[in-house]
């Protein structure tokens, strides 16, 4: 399975140059690609009926403490998800490289759709907890491309971002889930945590987990309020949307929650937050779809309807909920791929989706209308198709529901009957009825693009028909893998007269007479009310997150960024005083033995005239020259103190430097105009106490550190070694040249490197372009800058 | 001279402080003068104090005579106060060179953040040559 | 500076101030004073000079771009770690020849090469950044 | 007796030297100061480092001695000549004291810009 | 011993010295350059296999014992840094050569670029702690030059900021290891390791300790300290903001992994006390990083505060002090440089392309330069800590360590920020990438190959090369994982250092 | 206390005296070039304090230093010197001089 | 010739500094005074560098002797309450010409407490020394430093020739 993976990878990579070579006919040859992915894993269908799994693992990451596996787990959920993905995936590829046909981007969506279909056979492939995470980040990643597609459209980018950042929370929520998981169980496989769902279970994590991979798979699976993204990617050309919204990214969600159901589920907390959103997100959506009148944003919500639907019967759990998933996940991908390709094709070739300005087009494009009409008949749960199948199962599983089983048939009622409606709308409006001026003149699509849609609704037909072609082979394995206990059934297309039947014949009448009245409501207020509040609602909160998020950002930079230096280095001097200041006395204590008993008079000569220089460079700030006077003197008073306690070269570097430092001020000097001190009282008396706090930390660090007891054994070492083998009698020298030379050499490069850097600052021309208006080197006031060109 | 040194010490990193805080760029110059040697000041004391020998080894004999001034802190401090004047040099010609372009030595004025920082830095390569290459 | 009197002092105090720093650097490895201190003192000669006489006199009076003296410096400081190297025997390994020719007892050593280095970076530094600053 | 030479050059050193900065304190103007600081500050120096010599008595050390004093008489009168003449052209007020000026005839004669009456400018 | 132990930063060090002797011809330079580079690549490889072979090595400077000379050490996690220097090396040394002007060249680009790398090398290679400081300046001083170097308005600005915080934070380091001196009498960071644990004052060592965290967290720009990187980063040629952005902080946050696994450990000070504050700073850290970047829309500008953010990565997994966390940590600077200095990379060609780096004036690039959209994809995913490329691997094995220690906030924290920074890559992509073509944009967009005439691809080859690591990295993590584990574990056991150091105990 | 020690005391309080009296004319000014006058007659007295400890401390090494001194810090006041003539120069040319 | 005089006095300053006087060491400091005049050669004004020793040392008691004599008076004043000299700047007529003299001049009226020299005229031809006490008269200062100063000064640098 990994080598298909690969190989999906490879030629995506490659398919630009594939279509270079092979032009108009790209598409057919890269359909293969899926197609035989499609007869690969459909080969395993023998095997995986008879109850049996595939499994296969390469390690990637194999340590000690860390271990990652690309390891795959082939089982009926996973291969119906496989056959989905790839089969779908072989129509896809035709009918984009017909609806893409001569755009410039074609290769580029060739690309872009094989790597996301790679990415998610990965996902429902995976058996590695972080595999199952590295195929998901793909998937989000490769769906943002491809929702972007259209990218010189703000739109669409807008779409991508919402999609991304969306999918993209739930995705880091989703891989702490599973390291939690994995944490917790010690095991990394899906594989081997379906038999250990206890533990999980009855771990103190289990809440924790349960609501980061929720939180996954809720985002992915659009389901409310997180749906919001979903509607707003059908920016996206429709053989994007047709695949992701119909087979295969949102149905990544569905696919998750279905794999954990064994591990996670059956649990009251799961049926609970699991049913109660599946409920809720089928019932808001199903009503939304009406409130549109473009094909794609109808299919889009009736897609949401149909997710919410699927993880509803992940949380009920029963086994009648197993099977209606397995059937349901089925006839939804055939139903809404064939849907959204032929709202693509009518959008391509009558130029509008919009189904207010569509109408007649029937005979212009009767294969199309054919197509659409079986799987709107499917979606709507009308027999003999399979939807219908479906359909009735769900109703059974409602009303087989562990809680509430009357609450939750009703909601799944009213939600259908909008479907049906939706079902109405999409195929009538636009084939039946009235002919009307479209923006293009329509015509039938071309066979790339009515084929794929043809094969599905006909696949439902088929499948309605004669259930037990997929139902042994299939549905039974899907639906025991999500139960996680082998299971067994027949499915038929005929029920007998039961209570399903009913709802299902109040759905259809329910829905007929919604359609009849769908203009009006559509304009009605609560209807406007509704979407506003639902299909807006979300979008606002999301954007006003957004807005939020940069508005604080701004702020925050604002304020702590404001640009001042001075603000940046009392913050930093502020903090340092804190937590250096804080954890001295706190941790270590004040130490204080020290008098001043013995010292001489020239020291205390010397200590007054430091001082006394620190008093003329605070007094004399208006006086830059005085204040270089006064650091001189500070700097030989240094000097001298440094000689009395035995430092002669010590001495004389710093009288040296000393000299050769006010000499270079005062060459800047000359240039440099004084700045009258400005700054506000409060500002001063906050850097006086900072600078006070930052002296008196100092002073007592160096007091407490010099009350330990001092080793001077490296000194005593060069004492003895320096004449005998370093052949110097000058201590000092001998470190600087051959003890500690290292530091010597990395300090004679400052300084060199200082010289170049002068030099360079001083003498090199300034960059920037003359249309800069900085660039002249205007000086807010003028003269001055004029002065330092002038001296 | 053990207690008063650290109080020297501090008292010339808090006016070294006070000073970097100031607006006009010469001020904070003077600050990191100050600071440098305060620190320098610390690293001495820190070393332990002495008001004996120089670290030297008369000739004709083999060691220093003890008790010698401790010596590595004299090669850290010459290393420190050589790096620290490069470094100021630096800053001198960084400073001058700013008030040239800019027209000021007020920190305030002249280090509001940069925006559009495009058109300065990269001079115009003409590409039909293959520009500086 | 214009003036006679500087002028003339100093055509005569860097003679004395090179010659100086020479002393200060040679005899740094058993008293006070070495590359460094050396180099300072030397860069002070040149210092006074450019405030006397301008950079242009200076630099006729150096001859040598300051940066070639700096990569120069550089240039002796790599040589004296690495020659130790080629003895097998780690970088900056001081390596001595003691000579001894009667009159001079004369030790050449890799310390020495090394301070050279150091003297001529200092020198370049400084001269170069009182050159940089002097011309403007 | 050495040290009993050296203890008077010593005191009489530290006297000069203290006459210095008194009289950099007490003189009425900035040439009059200077004349206390270069020379009395010189012949301080300059006596406390004979002490040196005189100490040691050791011919290393009385080279040095005087050699630092020879450095001392050559540097300080340049620097006092650059101070002093920059004072003068900078312009300050001489004391009242002041019976007459040359230079200022000079510089006008010659039209060199020099010597206004007047405070010096103020600190930079 | 091992003697060549020197040379990442002997070779610098020559380099230069040839560049500034032949300052005058930019195209010696330019060759002296790469060479300089390519030969450092080969020595750091050389090193490489004998600390992957033998263990740490040692080499005793001017053959004095430790701790009376300075000793150059070289395990796992300073071999992992010289790797990736001398790699980061020899791609800027490439890129330089379009990038930078021949003005720039004759004043002394080359010879400043190499010492800088000297700087960063000797400072992963040292172990002496005031041998760090002069390695820092060295550093310092070369990065000022280069980030002034050649005197635009903008980049004086940034150099203000940069150099005078730098300046201060290079203070207090150097007063900080004035009183580790004083406590233990020794500078030897092994000897260190061993006297500190015999300092009564425990309370006292963990104060130097907090001393340590200001300076180095100046240095790689940590929540509250990091202001001068923003400012500064964005303002000079690219060639350098990638090597600033990419290397250079890199240096101080590998200084605090330095200091707090090697001198301030469980046996020298109150470690959780110090743990639990750098945990709260990685977090701030990467929260204020981020918000800063979403909050503004200049190319350079949005890279430079990730830089901020993604150091708190790296401080939370030295907060976490574990294997796994050491692992992550290191794992992530390897990581990042590579991804950053990539992005950094890109920017200088968009903006060659476009004229500008302001994002609201760009656009078009993927529409007309699909290649160079893809670079840019694999960096800012990778970045993002997207799988399978590098950058996943640093996220997965800190939220793994996270995860583990049952630090939930912080990893919660981090997780989000994760987020965060994939909002503001696709800020740029939106922009730049997939917006469309401004209306205003050179001539040659648009006309300009990426590879034949105008030798775009100088520019071109080293963020493919850059690429083509992250992905490698990504696809093959185990190797460097591991190499990244031996580097944790060397870390937390000490006393392999200090026996290698100091000999036997 | 012989004479010497004695002498030795008297000059150390000499000599901080002139310290100190010099800085009081760094306060007081009132121009630079006073200050610079008294920056240089500091460096007289340090030159004389050197000399003294090499004296008082039996290592006439120390004298090197002053020698050091001695030559260099009239460099520093040379250097203020050029910067009080450019000064005036600058401030005579834009005719706000007083 | 000249050059080889400085080139003698730097050996022996170098002689003096090392304070080894050794053949071996005048050596070097011959060879290093050759080194330093190669470094300072350009800057050196070729003409005035010849000297007479014994005048030289006359010159030197002659100077202490001034500088002990006015220290004290200037010590007196300083110390005295109350100022009761006059002072004023005032112009010498040279008699010397070159630029060593004239430097050596100024430098030891600098020296000499009382005077201060400010500034030379553009032809080298006057002096302008500040003087603390021109209370006998201006011309009794130009006569003091013609009759003293100077002519010591021009005995060392011209030789016996020029004595008159
Ligand atoms: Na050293
Ligand atoms: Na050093």
């Amino acid at each position: 399975m990994l080598t298909v993976i690969a190989l999906i990878f490879i030629v995506a990579l490659v398919s630009p140059w594939i279509h270079k070579l092979f032009g108009n006919k790209s598409g057919w040859v890269l359909a293969l690609l899926p197609f035989g992915s499609f007869l690969y894993l459909a080969s395993w269908l023998p095997h995986i009926t008879a109850g049996n799994v595939v499994q296969q693992s390469t390690p990637w990451v194999s340590m000690a403490l860390f271990q990652v596996d690309l390891a795959f787990y082939l089982d009926g959920l996973s291969l119906m998800f496989g056959l989905i993905i790839t089969g779908i995936g072989t129509f896809i590829v035709l009918y984009g490289s017909g609806y893409l046909s001569g755009d410039a981007y074609l290769s580029r969506f060739y690309c872009a759709v094989l790597l996301f279909m790679g990415s998610m056979l990965g996902v429902v492939l995976a058996d590695n907890l972080i595999s199952i995470f590295v195929f998901w980040e793909l998937t989000s990643f490769t769906s943002f491309i491809l929702i972007g597609f259209s990218h010189e459209q703000e739109n669409s980018r807008k779409a991508a971002l919402k999609a991304l950042l969306v999918t993209g929370i739930g995705g880091l929520a989703l891989l702490a889930g599973l390291v939690l998981m994995g944490f917790a169980s010690g095991h990394w496989e899906v594989s081997a945590l379906l038999n250990e769902g206890d533990i999980i279970r009855n771990h103190p994590h289990y809440l924790a987990i349960l609501i980061l991979v929720l939180a996954g798979a809720f985002t992915k699976s659009a389901q409310f309020p997180f749906s919001f993204w979903l509607p707003g990617a059908m920016a996206a050309p429709t053989p994007v949307s047709a695949y992701l919204h119909s087979a295969t990214m949102v149905k990544a969600g569905v696919y998750l929650l279905a794999r954990m159901n064994p591990v996670l589920g059956s649990t009251e907390t799961w049926l609970i937050l699991v049913g109660g959103f599946g409920l809720l997100t089928l019932l808001v959506s199903a009503w939304l779809a009406l409130s549109f009148t473009d094909m794609k944003q109808i299919l889009a919500y009736s897609t949401v309807m149909a997710l919410g639907t699927m993880i509803m019967l992940i949380g009920l759990g029963t086994e009648m909920a197993m099977k209606g998933l397995a059937v349901y996940i089925l006839s939804h991908a055939m139903y809404k791929g064939a849907l959204f390709m032929v709202a693509g094709a009518v959008d391509h070739e009558a130029g509008t989706r919009d189904v207010l300005k569509l109408g007649g087009l029937r005979p212009l494009m009767p294969i199309s209308f054919a197509a659409a009409a079986l799987a709107a008949i499917s979606m709507a749960g009308i027999p003999p198709l399979y939807g219908f199948i479906a359909k009735e199962i769900v109703y059974e599983a409602a009303l087989e529901a562990p809680l509430w089983p009357v609450l939750v048939i009703t909601l799944a009622v009213i939600a259908n009957i909008a479907i049906v409606a939706a079902s109405a709308i999409v195929v009538i409006r636009p084939f039946l009825g009235k002919k009307v001026e479209t923006p293009k003149k329509a015509h039938e699509a071309p066979l790339t693009m009515w084929i794929g849609p043809l094969i599905l609704a006909v696949l439902g037909v088929l499948f309605g028909v004669l259930p037990f072609l997929v139902d042994r082979s299939l549905m039974i394995p899907v639906a025991s893998s999500v139960f996680g206990a082998p299971m067994d059934f027949y499915l038929s297309l005929w029920h007998g007269f039961n209570l399903p039947l009913v709802l299902s014949l109040l759905t259809l009448t329910g829905g007929i007479l919604v359609y009849l009245v769908w203009d009006r409501l559509r304009e009605s207020a609560p209807m406007k009310v509704y979407q506003s509040g639902f299909a807006m609602g979300p979008i606002n909160g999301y954007e006003g997150l957004l807005a939020g998020l940069l508005g604080l950002a701004g702020w925050q930079t604002r304020t702590i960024q404001n640009g001042l230096m001075s603000n940046y280095l009392i913050t930093i001097l502020v903090t340092m005083l804190v937590a250096v200041g804080y954890t001295f006395i706190t941790r270590s204590g004040l130490v204080w033995n020290h008098s001043f008993e013995n010292m001489l008079l020239q020291e205390w000569a010397l200590s007054i005239a430091i001082l006394t220089s620190l008093g003329i460079i605070l007094a004399f700030r208006n006086s830059r020259l005085t204040m270089v006077i006064g650091a001189g003197v500070v700097g030989f008073s240094l000097a001298l103190i440094y000689l009395m306690h035995g430092a002669a070269d010590l001495a004389m570097t710093q009288v040296l430097v000393e000299t050769l430092t006010v000499i270079l001020v005062v060459l800047v000097l000359i240039h440099v105009p004084k700045l009258i001190e400005v700054r506000s009282t409060t500002s001063r008396i906050r850097d006086a106490v900072v600078a006070v706090g930052a002296g008196v930390l100092m002073t007592l660090l160096i007091l407490a550190v010099t009350a330990v007891p001092f080793d001077a054994f490296i000194s005593e070492y060069y004492a003895e070694a320096s004449y005998p083998l370093a052949h110097g009698r000058n201590i000092v020298n001998v470190i600087l040249v051959d003890f500690r030379a290292l530091d010597t050499m990395g300090e004679v490069v400052v300084v060199a490197i200082a010289g170049l850097a002068v030099y360079a600052l001083i003498k090199m021309k300034r960059f920037g372009s003359p249309d800069d208006p900085e660039t002249e080197g205007a000086a807010p006031d003028g003269t001055a800058s004029k002065q330092g060109k002038s001296s | 001279m053990d207690t008063i040194l650290p109080i020297l010490a501090g008292t010339i990193f808090a006016t070294g402080i006070y000073l970097l805080l100031r607006r006009s760029l010469i001020l904070t110059i003077i600050g990191i003068i100050l600071i440098s040697n305060s620190v320098n000041l610390a690293l001495f004391s820190l070393g332990r104090l002495s008001t004996e020998n120089p670290p030297l080894i008369k000739a004709g004999s083999l060691e220093p005579l003890a008790p010698f001034a401790n010596p590595l802190p004299q090669a850290l401090i010459l290393t420190a106060i050589v790096i620290g004047f490069g470094l100021l040099a630096f800053a001198l010609a960084l400073a001058y060179r700013s008030y040239r372009e800019l027209g000021t030595v007020d920190q305030d004025e002249l280090l509001k953040d940069a925006e559009d920082t495009s058109a300065a830095i990269v001079p115009k390569n003409d590409f039909k040559d293959g520009g500086d290459v | 500076m214009k003036s006679l009197i500087l002028h003339t002092a100093t055509r005569l105090m860097i003679g004395v101030l090179v010659l100086f720093s020479l002393f200060l650097f040679f005899r740094g490895h058993d008293e006070p004073g070495g590359g460094f201190i050396g180099g300072l003192v030397g860069a002070g000669a040149f210092t006074l000079y450019a405030i006397a006489f301008g950079t242009e006199a200076t630099r006729k009076v150096l001859r040598i771009h300051p940066i070639t003296l700096i990569a120069y410096g550089l240039l002796s400081l790599v040589v004296s770690g690495l020659i130790p190297m080629f003895m097998a025997e780690p970088f900056l390994t001081g390596k001595w020849l003691f000579i001894e020719w009667g009159a001079f007892d004369t030790k050449l050593s890799t310390p020495l090469l090394f301070d050279i280095g150091v003297y001529l970076c200092v020198v370049g530094f400084i001269v170069t950044v009182i050159f940089s600053l002097e011309e403007e | 007796m050495f040290e009993i030479i050296a203890g008077i050059l010593l005191i009489s050193g530290g006297f000069f030297v203290l006459v210095a900065s008194v009289g950099i304190l007490r003189l009425p103007d900035i040439l009059m100061r200077m004349h206390a600081s270069t020379k009395a500050g010189t012949l301080g120096a300059g006596l406390i480092l004979l002490a040196v010599a005189f100490t040691y008595g050791e011919i290393g050390i009385i080279s040095r001695a005087v050699a630092t004093i020879i450095f001392i008489l050559m540097t300080a009168p340049v620097a006092a000549h650059a101070i002093g003449r920059a004072a003068y052209k900078s312009g300050f007020k001489f004391w009242k004291g002041t019976v007459v000026d040359d230079l200022k005839t000079y510089y006008e004669r010659s039209g060199t810009p020099g010597h206004e009456d007047g405070e010096l400018p103020k600190e930079d | 011993m091992n003697g060549l132990l020197v040379l990442p930063v002997a070779i610098p060090l020559i380099t230069a010295t040839l560049a500034l002797l032949f300052r005058k011809s930019s195209q010696l330079q330019r060759w002296i350059g790469v060479l300089g580079m390519v030969a450092l690549l080969g020595a750091v490889l050389v090193l490489f296999r004998d600390v992957h072979n033998d263990g740490i090595q040692v080499l005793q400077l001017g053959n004095w014992a430790a701790p009376f000379g300075i000793t150059l050490v070289a395990d796992m996690l300073a071999m992992l840094m010289l790797g990736i220097s001398a790699i980061m090396g020899v791609i800027i040394g490439i890129y330089s050569i379009f990038d930078i002007d021949r003005e720039r060249e004759r004043f002394g680009y080359y010879p400043l670029l190499h010492i800088l790398i000297m700087g960063v090398n000797g400072s992963f290679l040292t172990g002496d702690i005031f041998n760090l400081y002069v390695w820092f300046e060295v550093m310092l001083i070369a990065s000022f030059t280069l980030l002034a170097l050649g005197n635009s308005k903008n980049q004086l600005q940034g150099a203000l900021k940069y150099v005078f915080i730098n300046l201060f934070s290079s203070l207090i380091f150097l007063f900080g290891v004035a009183l580790l001196y004083g406590m233990t009498g020794t500078l030897n960071m092994a000897d260190l390791a061993v006297r500190l644990p015999q300092v009564e004052n425990t309370g006292l060592v963990t104060t130097v300790a907090m001393i340590f965290l200001v300076s180095f967290g100046i240095k790689s720009a940590i929540f509250p300290l990091f202001f001068w990187l923003p400012a500064s980063y964005h303002t000079p040629p690219v060639a350098i903001s990638a090597i600033f952005g990419g290397l250079l902080t890199k240096v101080g946050v590998y200084a605090l992994i330095r200091v707090f696994t090697l001198l301030f450990t469980d046996a020298s000070v109150h470690n959780d006390y110090l743990h639990h504050i750098l945990l709260w700073v990685g977090g701030f850290t990467m929260v204020i990083g981020v918000l800063g970047a979403a909050s503004h829309m200049e190319f350079r500008k949005i890279l430079s505060f990730h830089i901020v953010s993604q150091i708190g990565y790296m401080i939370m997994g030295l907060a976490f002090n574990t294997a796994m966390g050491l692992m992550g940590a290191i794992f992530y600077v390897l990581h990042n440089i590579l991804a950053k200095s990539n992005l950094f990379l890109i920017s200088g060609i968009a903006q060659r392309l476009l004229g500008t780096f302001e994002l609201k004036k760009m656009g078009g690039l993927y529409k007309h330069y699909p290649f160079l959209a893809v670079l840019f994809l694999i960096s800012a995913f990778a970045l993002a800590g997207f799988p399978p490329l590098s950058g996943f691997w640093a996220k997965l094995s800190l939220v793994k360590a996270g995860l583990s220690l049952e630090l939930y906030v912080i990893t919660g924290v981090a997780i989000l920020v994760g987020l965060l920074t994939l909002f503001s890559m696709t800020k740029i992509w939106l922009t730049a990438f997939w917006g469309t073509v401004p209306e205003e944009v050179p001539g040659h967009f648009g006309k300009l190959p990426l590879f034949g005439a105008g030798k775009l691809y100088i520019l071109v080859i080293p963020v493919m090369i850059i690429a083509g690591m992250i992905i490698l990295v990504g696809l093959n993590a185990q190797p460097f994982l591991e190499l990244c584990m031996t580097a944790a574990e060397q870390l937390l056991d000490t006393s392999v250092y200090i026996e290698a150091v100091l000999g036997p105990q | 206390m012989d004479f010497f020690s004695l002498a030795i005391s008297i000059v150390y309080v000499l000599l901080s005296l002139s310290l100190l009296v010099s800085l009081v004319r760094v306060i007081i000014g009132p121009s630079l070039a006073d200050r610079v006058v008294a920056l240089d007659l500091i460096a007289f007295v340090v030159i004389s304090l050197i000399a003294t400890y090499a004296i008082s401390s039996g290592h006439p090494v120390y004298l090197d230093v002053a020698i050091v001194l001695a030559l260099v810090a009239f460099l520093g006041t040379i250097a203020f010197a050029r910067f009080i003539i450019m000064r005036a120069e600058k401030l005579r040319k834009e005719g706000t001089h007083v | 010739m000249k050059i080889f005089l400085f080139h003698i006095i730097l050996a022996l300053i170098w002689t003096a500094v090392t304070a080894t006087f050794s053949f071996g060491n005048l050596l070097i400091g011959l060879i290093l005074g050759y080194l330093v005049l190669i470094v300072v050669e350009p800057a050196i004004d070729k003409n005035h560098y010849t000297r007479r020793v014994w005048k030289g040392i006359t010159l030197i008691l002659f100077f202490l002797k001034e500088l002990v004599v006015s220290s004290v008076r200037v010590a007196i004043d300083v110390m005295r309450p109350g100022f009761h000299m006059k002072s004023g700047v005032v112009d010498i007529p040279l008699t010397v010409t070159s630029d060593l003299e004239i430097t050596i001049l100024a430098n030891m009226i600098s020296l000499t407490p009382g005077t201060l020299s400010l500034e030379v005229s553009e032809d080298k031809k006057e002096l302008f020394i500040h003087a603390m006490y021109i209370d006998e008269g201006v011309e009794h200062v130009r006569e003091n430093i013609k009759n003293g100063m100077e002519r010591h000064i021009m005995e060392v640098t011209r030789g016996v020739q020029v004595r008159d």
